[in-house]
């Protein structure tokens, strides 16, 4: 980790509500999918803190993008930003998915704002032969990101909106092949990732989860992020009940955490 | 170059800027950015008997100019920090203050009893102010109590003894005061305030614990004020925190009448704010005609203004 | 459109909307801005029974995320508020709350029952809180005095009593019980945070009086934390106060436990804030789904809390 | 008074320190000499406060500047401001200069930050038929400001710097005749406008002093900004010592205020 002063170079609007800022850096930034930085985003009272996003993609070593929807003053503030505008940021940041050491038939699943990580993921998983499937849900078409990005990519990419106003209409778990699938990898609203969880601790393929919680800090100091692990270390007493979300994740083992 | 050091109380920073308790764990983390013998001192997240679990989330939540925090005070205990954390430390070239917490007067003693005599403890830092746990303010809410605390730590140790001041009391200076008699070698000074966040989409309290410990930038004057009343009426050292981002904060905090001072929040914005502090503090002293932190502290003191007023 | 009109403690109001004692005088120069009446109420400038003249200047300093004062309640006294400034404020359909100040226990009566039979007075605010008159907490940091002092107010007139709380004590609760037991019909809360600015080119505090209060958004996790212990354990309504900027900061008090909110400093930095407020709360609401304050305040008040938990 | 949105034509560095924002409105706006704006410097944790300024020159009815010397963090914002920005501001607030029903002989003095209100006092003196003489003070040389553009108007215009490096070396009331004049109008450092009031009240010109003080709302309401009186009015008691000065100011007559 690091502390980065980017430079905006494009602002693109790809979904309803979401925004793609377009980030150039003066040195080469390497961040492993699932990796996360700390964006400043301006230094209004309320936005004091920093926030935490996940980088989306990377077309060249220096040029990183993040994609975000609007939520409230951070997200309004980082929106505001024009090209020419410079953005401090800290990062890359915690433990990114895990990738196989040989091919495998991988399933990616991102809901709304989880699927920023998928980008990478599904570009290093190609890269390393494996198949990969990608299920992207929004709630509905008009706020559907990422999806032909991935494709683009060479996956086989499926889309699930809670209207069915595009693809299936329902939960994206419901796309998840009964067969032939080595691994799942998931980032998305807690219930997608409870789901994913339950199929994967139910005999199902391992399955790796991308979870998110309020931060304050991102690299492990303030302890406020935490997440219970499914079964704490024997020697660390009641403290071990808890793994921190920016340091021990983002990414977790479906049977390392209780959500 | 401006003379650096500061000695009070029976510690010799080599610098007067540390970093603040619960916001810097026990260093490992920012170890990895720059040289911890960079700072004054580092004082670490509150130690306990035994591990402690601390509250359940949410435990962070924005807020005007700061943040809230109801952390609950989560550590893996004495024992662990005797055997990993304090070694780490001990590896830089700086102070370490032991923050020290109980759920009762024993509590507090052994774990003052358990850190001294260990190589490479500074002092330690009663913390008897935490908004964040049940009986966490039961010590500083009655001067009676906090003195019976501070003597019980007195008895167990001849390292220098800071206690932490709470913010969210009627009369700090009577507290500061009992500490004294109770026989503190310093007090440190703000705590966070206690605070709340309302979510409007679950129409409830947004932390875990509903109200939590405000800090921050928003802190400031607050923290300003007790500095200033605690330097000038209890007559013990204070270090001085609040709010602190920058050498110009810091330098407010010396002239307020604090001894030296700690940066605690400002760290999550931006992780190198200590040393960043360390630097602008020495151009800031500079800047106002001073060749030491020590020197501004004296032209500034709140004894003198006493007398001058 | 939602029903804006609320009524708690013999109040009605128009809407939960009102101005903050001091930041607003007595409305003569809002109302060059806009139309009063579209104010839930106007509490005015603290009235004392002779004029007072206020603290020496510096009288304001900037402060992260909002400001510090030390006023010191200059004010013309009660016959000029009666003779001049209330037959002002009669001439606008909004509530009139009587902000009431006094050097003594007496000093207080003697306002309360100069304004009570007044037409256009809608309710006394005895203000037990100022941070920034030597005599201004004594009543506002111990339950005993401040019972004594509402009994008394109590007994002087027959207008709905609020009582302004301070949220430098250590314990609101108890000062809220004390004033119930006195006969308070509602709360105020919050006043100011005692604070303090440093000036470095003059090496002291920037305010005449050394320490101000601090107000503005800084403090609304403080206010927010106060109403809803006040409103969850004292059982009166609660006017809550303290860094409201915006409609979603209004509806954040009204969940919190506030029956009506009131807006202070964030009117110097945006003159027309209060009706643009009221707008902003009627949105705010309709887009949570509640089609009053009053039901938003049930869904969330802190009673059914409190069971819940 | 009321609230405008301006946008940032141009932004000019008269002179060390100084920047000057010239403003556009979508009306015409109309002040007197002497009277100011609060200007909303952004929204940074120490800029909650807006803050006041004279206006200083105006050469079309929608178009107004203002000047200033970077102190602190509001000034601070207000410099970074780019052309296309656009700031809220409150005014125009308080009384300024009185003017005479006649031509006379007045003397304009002003000091460092003290200038701006000069230019708009010099250009209705002159139109009202005075002969203005305009004394203009700063640290040096480097630091001058107003001085060409008050001249340009049609003023005479004297220099004096605290070091000499440009006009007289000394105070500038100095330079003030001792006979032929009917008037005088000062705004500047403390120290300046308690020797024109002497000058004034020991049988000199009737003096007009614009005063500045820390003011949190600018528009009488907070009681911030209080100067003492020098009669207070018998009926208001210990109330009436005090005079406000964004209300009853910022220009008082020499006779009315002790400084
Ligand atoms: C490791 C990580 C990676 C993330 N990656 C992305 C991303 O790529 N794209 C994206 O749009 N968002 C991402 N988020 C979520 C993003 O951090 C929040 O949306 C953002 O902090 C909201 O800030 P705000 O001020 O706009 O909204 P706020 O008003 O602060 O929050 C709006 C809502 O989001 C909740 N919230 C606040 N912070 C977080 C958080 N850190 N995690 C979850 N919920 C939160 C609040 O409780 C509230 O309900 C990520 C979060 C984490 C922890
Ligand atoms: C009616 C009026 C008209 C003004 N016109 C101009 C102008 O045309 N050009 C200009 O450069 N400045 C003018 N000022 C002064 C200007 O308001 C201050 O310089 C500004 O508020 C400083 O803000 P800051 O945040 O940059 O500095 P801060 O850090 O807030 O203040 C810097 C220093 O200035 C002092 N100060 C702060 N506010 C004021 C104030 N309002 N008056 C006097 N001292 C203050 C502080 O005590 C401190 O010493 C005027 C002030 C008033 C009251
Ligand atoms: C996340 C967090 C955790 C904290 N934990 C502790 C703690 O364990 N012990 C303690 O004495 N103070 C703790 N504090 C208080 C800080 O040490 C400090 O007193 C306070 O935050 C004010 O300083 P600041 O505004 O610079 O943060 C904590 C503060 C924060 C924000
Ligand atoms: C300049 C100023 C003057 C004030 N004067 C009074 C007063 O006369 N009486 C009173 O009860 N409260 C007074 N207050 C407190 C406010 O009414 C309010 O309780 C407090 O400022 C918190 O609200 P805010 O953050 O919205 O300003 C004053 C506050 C300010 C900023
Ligand atoms: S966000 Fe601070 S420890 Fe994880
Ligand atoms: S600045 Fe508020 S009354 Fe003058």
């Amino acid at each position: 980790m690091r502390q980065w002063e980017l430079l905006v170079g494009e602002v693109l609007a790809p979904a309803r509500g979401y925004v793609e800022l377009r980030l150039e850096a003066t040195q080469a930034l390497e961040a492993e999918p699932g990796q996360f930085f700390m964006l400043r985003a301006g230094n209004l009272p309320d936005t004091y803190l920093p926030r935490a996003f996940s980088w989306y993609r990377q077309d060249a070593p220096r040029r990183l993008s993040f994609l975000f929807r609007v939520e409230g003053p951070g997200t309004r503030e980082l929106a505001r930003l024009r090209t020419g505008d410079l953005l401090q940021a800290m990062g890359p940041l915690g433990r990114g998915f895990p990738l196989p050491q040989q091919p495998i038939r991988a399933a990616i699943l991102g809901g709304g704002v989880g699927v920023p990580p998928l980008w990478g993921l599904a570009k290093a998983l190609l890269q390393g032969g494996s198949d990969v499937l990608a299920l992207i849900g929004a709630r509905a078409k008009a706020h559907i990101v990422g999806a032909k990005e991935i494709a683009a990519l060479g996956a086989r990419v499926l889309v699930a909106t809670d209207d069915g106003s595009e693809g299936y209409r329902g939960p994206l778990t419901d796309l998840l092949p009964e067969e032939g699938i080595d691994a799942i990898y998931a980032c998305g609203p807690e219930g997608m990732l409870r789901r994913v969880q339950q199929i994967s601790l139910a005999d199902g393929p391992p399955a790796y989860l991308a979870l998110e919680a309020p931060m304050a800090c991102g690299y492990g100091v303030c302890m406020g992020c935490v997440v219970e692990r499914a079964e704490p270390p024997s020697d660390q007493g009641e403290y071990g009940r808890w793994a921190r979300v920016c340091r021990e994740g983002p990414v977790f083992a479906a049977q390392e955490v209780r959500l | 170059m401006t003379g650096q050091a500061v000695s009070f109380a029976g510690l010799s920073l080599k610098n007067p800027v540390l970093t603040a308790s619960g916001t810097f764990g026990y260093g490992r983390e920012a170890a990895e950015l720059y040289d911890l013998g960079l700072l004054g001192g580092v004082m670490v997240k509150g130690v306990s008997r035994e591990p402690w679990p601390g509250n359940a989330p949410l435990r962070v939540a924005r807020a005007p100019g700061g943040m809230l925090n109801a952390i609950g005070l989560q550590n893996p205990g004495l024992e662990h920090f005797l055997s990993t954390d304090l070694p780490f430390l001990r590896r830089y070239d700086t102070a370490v203050v032991v923050n020290v917490v109980g759920h009762d007067l024993q509590g507090f003693v052994d774990v003052v009893r358990g850190v001294t005599g260990q190589a490479g403890v500074g002092a330690v830092e009663l913390n008897i102010s935490c908004p964040n746990v049940a009986d966490g303010l039961l010590f500083s809410q009655d001067p009676a109590s906090a003195r019976k605390l501070v003597a019980a730590a007195r008895q167990a140790t001849d390292l220098p003894l800071v206690v932490k001041m709470s913010p969210n009391v009627t009369d700090p200076v009577a507290l500061g005061l009992a500490c004294k008699e109770g026989g503190a070698d310093a007090l440190s000074a703000i705590n966070t305030l206690l605070g709340m966040a309302i979510d409007l989409r679950r129409r409830a309290p947004v932390l875990g614990n509903r109200t939590g410990g405000l800090s921050g930038p928003a802190v400031k004057p607050v923290g300003l004020r007790i500095v200033f009343d605690l330097a000038a009426q209890v007559g013990l050292p204070v270090i001085g925190m609040g709010g602190i981002e920058t050498g110009s904060d810091a330098l407010e905090y010396i002239m307020a009448g604090a001894s030296a001072v700690a940066v605690g929040t400002a760290v999550f914005r931006d992780p190198l704010a200590p040393p960043r502090i360390v630097r602008e503090l020495v151009d800031e002293l500079e800047q106002h005609g001073f060749e030491s932190a020590a020197q501004a502290w004296a032209a500034a003191n709140p004894a003198a203004k006493e007398a001058a007023s």
